[in-house]
């Protein structure tokens, strides 16, 4: 069996990895999202954040809406990374990486893959702010 | 009785003080369940804001306690 | 004054240095698009093609597009790279990434960008095809 | 008679046979040189197929030919 299209990154994971993973000779598009540490969420100066994961059912969850995007979309791939634990401004917090022969269904079925995994996967964010609160989101 | 074992995450992980415990419950289903845990732990959230799994797959909040199940209360997430 | 937001790409260029262009911690979302060279085009077995450009007003036409992004949607940077020159299937031809605060402009201005090349650019591929012959597209 | 630099692309580069020349023509406007040069080189592509610039800046068809100027016939482009 292939590695998951879904997985959980307790460390930085490397893009142009990833991205590689994809490559066939019928694409002829990729789309990707990534999701970056921003230094303000809500007008709040944001120091770090901390990703936590109910990792049995995110992973279930992931690849669920990974499947239901390959049977939805006129799609050849789609795979999702999403950090775990800390991280500071500017890291990478999540990758989706679509393929297609056409860009409509990549830009599509990408679109889909973030708005459900945001919605869906049981991920947490923890939010540290300079001067020293912390919040869960939302 | 039936005895599960309680996952907690985010904010009810935080409330609660552990990230799970094994509870010996006489609640009908898992909302009952809920309402218990609720009280013993001053959880804010309502169960209308709440997801609930069992063994790692998601499950309705009718579903009868399971015999050594493991249990999630899943707050609404903010991954991505 | 920076690099231009559109580039002509005479050689293979690398997606990973153009992505850390765009590195800001007031980005949120990246989105990015790249057109692969696929073996298959309208049903006929592609060996490779050659993009042909007038780089004068390629760049101008280019860089007015990014421009037109930035001015309409709410983003944060947009740019583009494009090949010339020869081709094999499974090369890089064209990318484009957008950052902005929220994935929906990221999203939205990053498919506007790759559409108006298209349309716009003056940019023309030469496919070379299984058995010898070629032709200009479209 | 105004002297001007055009240049050819893709498949009008193919059917000229060259990338480019350097024309004397009393067209009086860039719609008026295409007719002449497509008589010229046997150019296949109806005028309505194409744009026009000139200096690398889009042009209209009823723009005059300016001397010294630099002039491309611009094919349904397909980058991308």
């Amino acid at each position: 069996m292939d590695a998951a299209r879904f997985q959980l990154a307790a460390t930085p994971f490397d893009v142009a990895t990833l991205r590689a993973g994809l490559l066939d000779p019928g694409v002829g598009a990729y789309a990707s999202f990534e999701g970056w540490v921003r230094q303000h969420n809500d007008g709040r100066p944001v120091r770090g954040l901390r990703y936590e994961a109910y990792a049995a059912l995110a992973a279930t969850e992931g690849e669920r809406i990974l499947q239901q995007a390959l049977q939805e979309f006129d799609i050849l791939d789609a795979r999702c990374t999403h950090r775990t634990g800390d991280l500071v401004v500017g890291e990478l917090a999540v990758w989706v990486g679509v393929t297609a022969a056409h860009r409509a269904p990549a830009f599509a079925a990408c679109r889909f893959v973030i708005d459900e995994v945001k919605a869906r996967v049981p991920i947490w964010k923890h939010e540290r702010y300079r001067g020293g609160q912390t919040t869960w989101l939302p | 009785m039936t005895r599960a074992t309680v996952l907690y995450f985010a904010s009810l992980r935080d409330a609660a003080g552990i990230a799970s415990e094994v509870v010996d419950s006489d609640a009908v289903d898992l909302a009952a369940l809920y309402t218990q845990l609720r009280a013993r732990h001053g959880f804010k959230l309502e169960r209308d804001r709440l997801r609930v799994a069992v063994d790692a797959t998601f499950a309705t909040w009718q579903d009868k306690l399971r015999e050594g199940s493991e249990i999630a209360f899943i707050p609404p997430v903010s991954g991505g």
